[in-house]
């Protein structure tokens, strides 16, 4: 069970990646000593509060952001500006304050000896650097990753780009037949935009295979309080809407009730 | 008692009455309470709930709710706009399983609120209330927009407030708080209806319609579509319509609508409002509630002060 | 014809009906007009009318009138609060001064935006401009609070809307568009009696309830306390109630409430406006509405649409 | 007659006075030509709008704020930190943007050959500057000032703090009486809050003297389009509500009613 706690810490390190991604890195024993691959945590510049009063009197929503890694004392975010609330992060620097709920959500099951296809999509990514060293070592592991262009697409064993600028070029699930074939997957993790996890699903479902996948969803507490995420979950006669920030982000992909997106 | 109200009171030993209030039946030890649906256990992690006066759970049914479907939130300029659709365990289940642990962890009154899709179905659920111990009061949440009265929504028409009253009223001696949507014409016949049906409060205000739609290819952020507006862009309607109704109606008003800070919170009781609440600031600043009652504190100390000596006192 | 749109012309020669739209019996060259009370002649200084499909002055009445006691203006974090009442110089001032001016100045369809305080007052005011050469179409401003009729505001009534609208609307073969009030509580039953009774489009939304209080002493910001909201924090209401209407009439509408720049302007036409107004952001960009025009073109251009293309096409 | 334009300009150069005073001084031939004492601008800091996007996306509204004095091609405004939108102003620096809607308003009527008070409070210093240089080679004039401590008050020829801490203890009103007698004053020119403006004509008008006032207002368009500065202008019986940017903000303080405010 997790529960998510209030905390402002500052920013250590700041790690540029391509254009749009960057990772803030923050040392602290206990955030860098708890939380699991999958989970996240809701994390606001808090510059948008405390300058409240003169630059901008109207706080905005903390956004879910997945744990990237966990190492020696330290936490690692990884995240890709889309809009106001991620270019309010972009802008934090080293010694910059940063505000955070969590750690939140459960994370993936974690097997042994097993041989396991992680799956993701433009920023399904970061969660899945920390689940694949937690994996590794008991599992054979295949990672695929696709993204639009090169500028989305980070170290992995196979990567897909919509463009073809690197990589293979189309969508990173047409791959993913072959793969589970040629490796013999027993098991798919998947993090990324619904849609593409939603194909993924129609193929590995298809396939017979065991499939976890982390959902993304619009949050408001990020704590199980407000309901704002809930997806439908469950089997086709009788699912609930479940929440995102509370029973997710990981749900078995055959309890996602995928016709009612 | 809670480290923030000693801190208060630390200060000025004779304050111990400072932020005390009323609300109909009850005696709050602070003006502060929480807008249902945006706050529950998960919150008290990050502060002492002795800032709060009283705790008001999320709207329950008499039979579970799925709730609407996604997407369900979208913030916009000036706030957040909603479509949960009073997604809930049902009664049953509250009884069973979450009412037991807010007995066991609160130690402020339990104001739970509820909602039907008729008059008698209110009616069964305030008597199956009636015999659990550990509730204070109910806030009878008629502002919803999906509950209907024969084609009519409940909060809308005075008479139909007023009967639901009158049938409930009698059946308990607990706080009985009516919340009012703010998509009326005129909240002030609302606010009498409800007080001459017996209300001992008014919960005001609910979500107001709202809308966003995304302009590049014009699909609706809330799979719904139109859906409940809330947060600061609401606040100087709330104002309005807590002036108005403390104007028509003698019970006390539990106000709530785009209160982010104590500065917000004095607008409200200025304009008449005996207790406020905090809804969508809890999502924006998760430690709203204590700043908010230390902020209150300071102001009342530093005027010299009661929370009680500024209700419904504005002046033009 | 204006630098605005022969920018837009001269990227795409065949794009010179992208912009056009009809407001009932209107053609406007643009979808974009100004809100009735924020605009006038002075921001015509600022740029080249072309970006306009349309000219809507304040309000007039059958007599001046002084409007009300300052403070009268008030911004909140996210919009503004006015309580002008109205003031303006009469009917017989008007067609004696201001239209004269309009009449020389403008190479726009000017509205004239009316209101009274009973139905033959509208008739009245209405029959005397008629008489009036230079004026395209009326906004008939049903949706200010101070207009009473009999006790009911007329805008709130349904069958009062109807009434005066079958009165007025066999007068004049000139546009009659009907301004509508966003505080009632079914707005598509005012839309619908309005055009039964013979209006050819909507004006929506005036002002809606709001109040603000200095948290110091109390003291109402604004005289009179409650007043009108406006601005970027309406958005999600007017967008809500524009889509409400448009589902409930087949006459055209002309959208207000928040909009700051395109991207606010296609959210409303996504949710069925045939034209749009800016009303507070030419408060606080005096450039909104040029800026506003060469953003809704380059995103036609783009995209390859008409503005016609989109109007109510909003999807969930 | 004023038919304020809109313009954009750079600071040439920020004057710092005391805690929350400034000047901010622009270069520009026809700003630094055109507009007289008594004359305003509706100015904002350009920032608040251009950031809109990221930083804060509802620009506020712009700030009437008079003509402190315009020379050689340079016109200045000087500016006291009370709000938010001051505030804004208060952070631009040389190079920094700056919005201008102007000159708004009418002057102050300007005389030959008399004896004149200038008597400003807290922020309605700044026209007095202006009108001062206009009057003094022509007329004799005296310039009272009053504020409410020490950094409340500048350069002038009687000073008045309400704490006391430079010049007369006292409000400046409680002067004025014996400064129209000793210099046998003709007309008196003002500005200041309301309340202050009330008292002085209180005196002023029973010792039988003309009067000009600068009122202030709650402005938000700045150019006669909103009504939303109006204030009660006119003979007792017959009065109507003028706009401080459009007719004013000078009046002949006879014809302010007072009584209505
Ligand atoms: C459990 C979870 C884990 C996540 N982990 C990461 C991560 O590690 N790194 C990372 O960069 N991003 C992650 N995201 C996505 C991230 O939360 C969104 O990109 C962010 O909320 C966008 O906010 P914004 O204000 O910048 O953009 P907005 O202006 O809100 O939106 C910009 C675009 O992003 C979309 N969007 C907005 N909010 C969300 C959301 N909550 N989920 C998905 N799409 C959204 C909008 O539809 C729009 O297209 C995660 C999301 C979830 C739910
Ligand atoms: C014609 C005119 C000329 C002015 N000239 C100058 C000048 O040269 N230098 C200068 O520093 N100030 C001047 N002012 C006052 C200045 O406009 C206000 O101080 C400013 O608008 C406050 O805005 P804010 O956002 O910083 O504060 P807000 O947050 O809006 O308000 C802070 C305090 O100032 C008061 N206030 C707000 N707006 C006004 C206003 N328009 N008039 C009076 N009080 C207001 C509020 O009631 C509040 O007490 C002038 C005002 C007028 C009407
Ligand atoms: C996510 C969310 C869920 C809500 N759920 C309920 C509810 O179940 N019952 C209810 O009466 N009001 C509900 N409300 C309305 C709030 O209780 C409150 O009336 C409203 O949000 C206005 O206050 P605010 O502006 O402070 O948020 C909900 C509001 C939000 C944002
Ligand atoms: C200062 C001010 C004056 C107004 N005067 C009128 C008026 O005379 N007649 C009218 O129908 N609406 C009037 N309105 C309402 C606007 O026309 C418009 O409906 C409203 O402001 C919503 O649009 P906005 O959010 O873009 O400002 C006024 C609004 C403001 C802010
Ligand atoms: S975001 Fe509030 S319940 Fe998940
Ligand atoms: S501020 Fe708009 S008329 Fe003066």
């Amino acid at each position: 069970m997790n529960n998510p706690q209030y905390c402002q810490r500052a920013i250590q390190y700041r790690e540029e990646l391509s254009d749009d991604y960057f990772i803030l890195w923050i040392w602290d024993e206990v955030l860098g000593s708890i939380g699991r691959p999958g989970q996240f945590y809701e994390i606001r510049a808090l510059a948008s509060l405390k300058n409240a009063s003169n630059v901008q009197k109207i706080p905005k929503l903390f956004k879910p952001i997945s744990i990237y890694d966990i190492q020696g004392g330290r936490i690692g975010f990884m995240i890709k500006k889309v809009g106001e609330g991620t270019t309010a992060l972009s802008k934090l620097r080293s010694g910059d304050m940063l505000e955070l709920i969590g750690p939140a959500g459960n994370g993936f099951p974690i097997y042994r000896g097993k041989r396991i296809l992680l799956l993701s999509g433009g920023i399904g990514y970061p969660p899945m650097w920390y689940l694949q060293k937690e994996l590794i070592n008991h599992n054979q592991v295949y990672w695929m990753h696709g993204g639009a262009r090169q500028g989305d697409v980070f170290p992995c064993d196979e990567i897909w780009t919509e463009d073809g600028s690197i990589g293979h070029k189309g969508k990173v699930c047409d791959g993913v037949a072959e793969n589970i074939r040629k490796n013999e997957i027993d098991i798919v993790y998947s993090c990324g935009p619904i849609p593409m996890l939603m194909a993924a699903n129609e193929i590995i479902s298809q396939m017979g295979i065991e499939h976890y996948c982390s959902l993304e969803s619009y949050m408001a507490c990020g704590i199980g309080v407000c309901h704002g995420c809930a997806v439908p979950i469950g089997s086709k006669d009788k699912w609930d809407y479940l929440r995102v920030c509370k029973e997710g982000p990981v749900f078995n992909a055959e309890e996602v009730r995928w016709e009612l997106f | 008692m809670g480290a923030i109200l000693n801190e208060i009171w630390r200060r000025s030993p004779n304050a111990i009455d400072l932020l005390t209030t009323k609300l109909g039946k009850l005696e709050l030890k602070t003006p502060l309470s929480v807008a249902s649906g945006t706050f529950d256990l998960e919150n008290l992690e990050f502060f002492d709930e002795s800032c709060l006066g009283a705790f008001v759970c999320k709207t329950i049914t008499r039979y579970p709710k799925h709730g609407n479907p996604p997407p369900r939130l979208y913030e916009t300029e000036a706030g957040l706009i909603n479509s949960i659709g009073l997604q809930n365990p049902g009664l049953d289940n509250f009884i069973a399983e979450k009412l037991p642990l807010y007995r066991e962890r609160l130690r402020l009154p339990l104001i739970v609120s509820i909602s039907g899709s008729s008059i008698s179905e209110f009616e069964y659920i305030l008597s199956r209330l009636e015999t659990c111990p550990g509730i204070s009061g109910y806030e009878i949440n008629i502002s919803c927009p999906n509950v209907e009265n024969e084609g009519i929504a409940f909060g809308v028409c005075p008479d139909v407030v007023f009967d639901l009253l009158t049938k409930i009223s009698p059946m308990t001696s607990r706080e009985l708080c009516v919340k009012l949507s703010p998509n009326v014409t005129d909240i002030a016949q609302i606010a009498k209806a409800a007080e001459s049906g017996g209300a001992s409060s008014l919960a005001m205000i609910n979500s107001v319609w709202g809308m966003a739609i995304n302009y590049r290819n014009g699909k609706s952020h809330i799979k719904k579509g139109v859906a409940g507006y809330t947060g600061i862009g609401i606040k100087p309607i709330a104002l309005a319509l807590t002036y108005k109704a403390a104007q028509a109606v003698n019970i006390p008003i539990l106000a709530m609508g785009g209160i982010y800070n104590w500065k917000d919170a004095l607008e409200f009781i200025w304009a008449g409002a005996s207790a406020i609440a905090i809804g969508t600031a809890n999502f924006v600043n998760p430690l709203a509630a204590p700043e908010l009652i230390m902020g209150l504190g300071e102001y009342l100390l530093e005027n010299d002060l009661k929370i009680t000596d500024l209700i419904g006192k504005v002046s033009f």
